[in-house]
């Protein structure tokens, strides 16, 4: 066989196989983060929708101060704060109907608290008394993930199950500005596109990982404009504006549930404390920046649109606040009771059934237990 | 349901039907990874299935491992029964952060609230002349993990009823399929499948009163052969074939032993820190006073997989076999 | 502490750690496939690079079929060809400096051979004697890689070492459409770009990842389309047009080169052949698109092109063709050799020291050995 | 170079002080991980390192474990020597695939050619109330890949020489940091570092005529109080502490337990698959017509690892390991 007879024929067109498919400006994110506090578009908010989103961040905060004093009097082993961030957390919460389900990542107890979770079950990871705190499909809200980005996949199956038996059911998972960098990310965001999975992704962008700068996490433009390299649209939104944020999720939720696809969405905003209790933040950042960004407090927008606009009076601040302050002294409460534990649950969901292997260890811890038992 | 005649039947011929009764059965069951479905695999094993179920049962996904078995985690979460096919075992590491924290971990996470019946199906091992990556055994990594259970069959029949069983389990199963069995022949008869048995009973496949050799999967064959040329030596070899790593069989295994009252430990997969650690301690544990010698090991080496000019040498075949069975102190007994 | 004390302070500005970063607009690609042959481009082209392409091309696609022959006498145990994506493989191999690295994936032997590689070695993984048949540092070709995406951290890592250390070294990394789903693809491109590493990454994309089509791997306008979320430029290329794909290569090589960061470049193929010569291709596509392919034929295109411009004639061609067939006449001579084998290797390069468990091993090996010798 | 005194040390503090030598004494060292540069790590293992050597040489990365690992192959490709930070022991299994498939094995790819001299710094095990995810012992799945060396240290001294000979190694090494030893303190003196020795010899830590603890990292301390403990039962038991899994020092451990003719090993890893089956296996492989009674293991059990409030029920500690002493036949002996 000679080469001559191996070559193909010759014709100056493009290559065959490439067409112009999905047309990629829609997908691109705006140029600014989209606000609606103290803009134009708040004049169309519906003011319902306000005060509901403003007790859920006042409700937020309040729950946010309680779970670190509780690291303080070790009643919880450690807890990562979503303080400045309630608006992304009660906004995911709040743009889901029932049916749907949420993806939280491990800082975002609040979003599942939120949606209606007990806030001691939300809470049981940190606690230390046993991992997952609940049951995922009581209020349709996975396990908290602590792998980064690990969760992403799961929202996706999940939503393409759903599709796949006829259900009307969005995901909507959360993940940080760190976790965009794990593989993860970019395998769950590919398979949703490809199979066009009703699912949300929600990135909090809130500046850091731990103490790594958004600056040494990325180069591009944003991170929304990660969604045109999958094909799905990439929306960028104040994080701190909880009505723009909601607006945004609730457009991507209805998008999805419509058999539109997913949508990235960036949410721009910071973490106010540090990664957690037992982190030192003045290690890599300094009060200035901190304080900027309590200058944009998604409480403090909120309310003064509620307030400039006579939404609300200050009865209604109080009655908010009040409801917080109840919330939070019946979690400390619970939370200052000690867990009733049974160390033989440490045998009973490795496997449906224990294996044989498991049932001589089960033995062997039982009658240490009574032996320690004995011995009291 | 049709029923096509499969008889003498292959190994992959038994996988593929194990699947496809399994699908019809239960609509719950999914197949999917890369190339099963218009393909039907790169070794044919899922070959048919996406034309008689439909590309939503039997889906070619995107080509990431972690993607596809994360994605089977969110779809058993919701109700479903993924069997996901990782093309070849060292392509199945991209997958390992799902398939240790998530996939053996979310029932006991969750406790009991979210139990993933997942099958995860991985060709594995070698001797059919594989390049780098696609030979390994890497079942000592799946064993050391709790909360999967780990099997592998040996016959074609097994290959049928352990893939029923794994795909009917509550529980994750790693289900480990010998490549250089895939197209050994049976004559099962695939219209009465073997009785499905739970998953966690080791097999004598040959009975013999001098020692016993203690295998699975790709090794079952090789320590058979072994026991037959033992028989010129004066060896009236035993064989367990364990069939499931996780659970383990302990009481066939040590009954076999302390009949014997001598064993080999073959496999494959490299020695050091192999499964034969794992199952030589707990034989010791439980047949110490029956034992005339040592239980011994006959593993691949502990070196990378070689190349298939020299994969040859790094077998356990019969000759590394027998040497070892030599070497069980037959003194002690004259 | 009560809920107004934590609450931060209004101001309606956008959220301060937004910044209008990166300009996206050039980071995109063109809305089609860049090409030279048979467009007025072509008139700017070095006829001598023209000539040095067509040379490799036709030399390429001589070592393809050469090799593929090769699995039918059962001299080697598999072969992927290249034949179609021959313009890649060979601008590949010519847009680099002798300094530079390239990282080939399992189907790109043909751009090591373009580099200077000896084809004998390039073929040792697919004979079967060893793995990595060469050594990497001769002629900087990293080895051969199987496991899909996963050697283009190494080619990032690799960029970013020499730069660190003052060395003039660009990385070219070849990727398949198929492996840029893979989380490591994501994880190289973001590393190359947060580090400014002077790394090329060129996807081939030929259609198919084994029977798999583009359309069930990405939803996205284009793979190029990946950059802009990593905040690199993203090239389309006709990539069966060997003086766009040089072109193009060429000048991110070039940026790179001059500490302009890292280069995403699509290049628009096709896989002519089955995956390898174990594979049937007829399960999964119809010859009417091989066909169509055929008819866009990356050596045909570039004959055309120098054939109507006078810048090569029928001696030219000729001698062409007579130094493929040189090529090829001596490595099916050399590769009907049976290659000189030790066993003992098997315990050589495990460790730079065998640990005693190998040695161990090695003294079983070698008695057994000596016991075979002894029986023959 | 200035001279820190660190005297009492923390194991944390001698193994920044062992990266700070050897980065000081080689500019190819480098360290990089997630939050290792301007935070100096989560548990501070680099603190100071990117304000002495700048972040060139002291890293930040993005958060991706894979690409941390894949970008350090092409580094060490280049001539570097990197040393990567894993953040903790589970958040290490998404760059499994890189570890396996090219860290343990590109020396082996390349006939040597290209050996990657890589630290993969994991910080393991459970002890500190950590939450899911957190505490995993992972020893396992690195002592069954060929071509990683698997080191851990149990003492401030052999944190530092072991950190010294592993950062020194042509080949990659997997160092296990036993967190809930961070904090341990020692009289260690810096200034006359201990010499470094070459990875693979386990050191008797406690000598004993009446039984052998096999045992290493976080496990050392527990059977050092262990062996103090049954003084008080007429037990005079001998501690081994391996240091290195791999190579596995056969010598130290086999002559060990010829002398005392009983061994129990003790590790925090689950026992199924874990590595005491493999050192229970090879000493019994040595030392068959030596022992009074099979070689027992005393081991985390085969769960995923607990919540903090749990924990303490399934690490190995002082009264499980004396229960298994109890149980190597002593009768036997009267
Ligand atoms: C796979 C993985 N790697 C590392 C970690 C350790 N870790 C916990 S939180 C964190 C930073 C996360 O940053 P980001 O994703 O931005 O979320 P944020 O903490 O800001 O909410 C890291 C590195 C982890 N949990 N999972
Ligand atoms: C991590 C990994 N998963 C799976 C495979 C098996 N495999 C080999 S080639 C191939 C398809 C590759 O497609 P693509 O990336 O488009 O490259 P092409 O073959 O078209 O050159 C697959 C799935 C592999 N080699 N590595
Ligand atoms: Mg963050
Ligand atoms: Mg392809």
């Amino acid at each position: 066989m000679t080469v001559m007879e191996q070559r193909g024929a010759y014709r100056p067109s493009p290559p065959p196989a490439w067409q112009p498919r999905t047309d990629p400006a829609p997908l691109l994110p705006d140029a600014e983060p989209y606000r609606v506090l103290g803009t134009e578009a708040a004049a169309q908010a519906d003011p319902e929708l306000l005060r509901r989103l403003y007790a859920q961040l006042v409700r937020g905060r309040r729950y946010n101060a309680q779970a670190t004093a509780l690291t303080k009097q070790g009643r919880l082993a450690v807890y990562p704060s979503s303080t400045g961030q309630e608006a992304c957390e009660v906004a995911a919460a709040l743009a889901l109907e029932d049916r749907d389900w949420l993806f939280p990542s491990y800082r975002d107890t609040l979003a599942a608290v939120a949606r209606g979770l007990d806030p001691v079950q939300a809470l049981t990871l940190l606690r230390g008394d046993w991992h997952t705190g609940y049951d995922p499909h009581e209020h349709r809200v996975a396990p908290l993930c602590t792998p980064l980005a690990t969760q992403l996949p799961h929202a996706v199956g999940l939503a393409h199950a759903a599709r796949l038996k006829g259900d009307d059911v969005v995901a909507l998972a959360i993940v940080g500005d760190g976790g965009t960098s794990e593989g993860d990310f970019h395998e769950a965001l590919n398979f949703a596109a490809v199979w066009q999975a009703p699912v949300v992704f929600l990135v909090q962008n809130n500046g850091f990982a731990i103490s790594v700068p958004l600056a040494k996490q990325t180069a591009a433009p944003s991170l929304a404009h990660k969604a045109v390299g999958y094909g799905m649209p990439g929306r960028l939104v104040d994080g701190n504006d909880a009505a723009a944020v909601h607006e945004v999720l609730t457009a991507a939720v209805r998008h999805a549930r419509e058999g539109g696809g997913p949508t990235l969405v960036e949410a721009v905003t910071y973490r106010v404390e540090a990664h957690t209790n037992a982190d030192d933040a003045t290690r890599y950042r300094g009060d200035a920046e901190v304080e900027t960004w309590r200058g944009h407090d998604p409480i403090a927008l909120l309310e003064h649109e509620l307030t400039e606009r006579g939404l609300i009076d200050e009865a209604g601040i109080r009655a908010a606040r009040d409801a917080a302050e109840t919330m939070a002294a019946d979690l400390r409460e619970r939370m200052n009771q000690d867990p009733v534990l049974d160390p033989m649950d440490l045998f009973a969901h490795v496997y449906a059934e224990p294996t044989p292997q498991l049932r001589e260890q089960q033995d062997q811890l039982r009658a240490e237990l009574q032996a320690e038992g004995e011995q009291r | 349901m049709t029923t096509v005649a499969l008889k003498p039947a292959t190994m992959a011929q038994a996988l593929t039907r194990a699947m496809r009764d399994a699908m019809a059965a239960d609509p719950s069951v999914h197949v999917m990874g890369e190339d099963v479905g218009t393909l039907g695999g790169v070794f044919r094993v899922t070959d048919g299935l996406a034309k008689e179920f439909g590309e939503d049962r039997c889906t070619d996904t995107p080509l990431a491992e972690a993607g596809i078995l994360g994605t089977a985690v969110g779809m058993a979460m919701y109700g479903l029964r993924p069997v996901v096919e990782m093309q070849f075992d060292a392509f199945a590491y991209p997958a390992f952060e799902q398939l240790i924290s998530h996939v053996a971990k979310m029932r006991n996470r969750t406790r009991g609230a979210m139990p993933l019946p997942i099958t995860v199906r991985v060709p594995y091992g070698g001797g059919i002349g594989g390049v780098e990556h696609h030979s390994d055994s890497s079942e000592a990594y799946y064993m050391a993990t709790p909360g999967l259970h780990v099997v592998t069959p040996a016959t074609v029949a097994d290959a049928y009823g352990l893939l029923r069983a794994a795909i009917a389990s509550d529980d994750p199963v790693v289900f480990l399929e010998p490549k250089r069995l895939y197209w050994s022949k049976d004559s099962w008869n695939p219209d009465e499948p073997a009785t499905v048995e739970p998953i966690g009973r080791a097999v004598v496949r040959r009975s013999g009163r001098s020692a016993t050799l203690i295998t699975y999967g790709p090794s079952v064959p090789v320590c058979l052969e072994a026991a037959e040329a033992a028989r010129e030596e004066g060896w009236d070899l035993e064989v367990v074939d364990l069939r499931s790593l996780v659970p383990f069989d302990d009481d066939t295994v040590a009954a076999s032993v302390r009949r014997t009252g001598r064993a080999v430990v073959v496999h494959e997969s490299g020695g050091f820190g192999g499964p034969g650690g794992e199952i030589a301690a707990r034989v010791t544990e439980r047949c110490f006073h029956h034992l005339e010698a040592p239980v011994l090991r006959v593993a691949g080496f502990d070196i990378p997989y070689p190349p298939p000019m020299l994969e040859r040498h790094h077998l356990p075949g019969v000759d590394r076999i027998l040497d070892a069975v030599g070497r069980l102190q037959w003194e002690a007994e004259s």
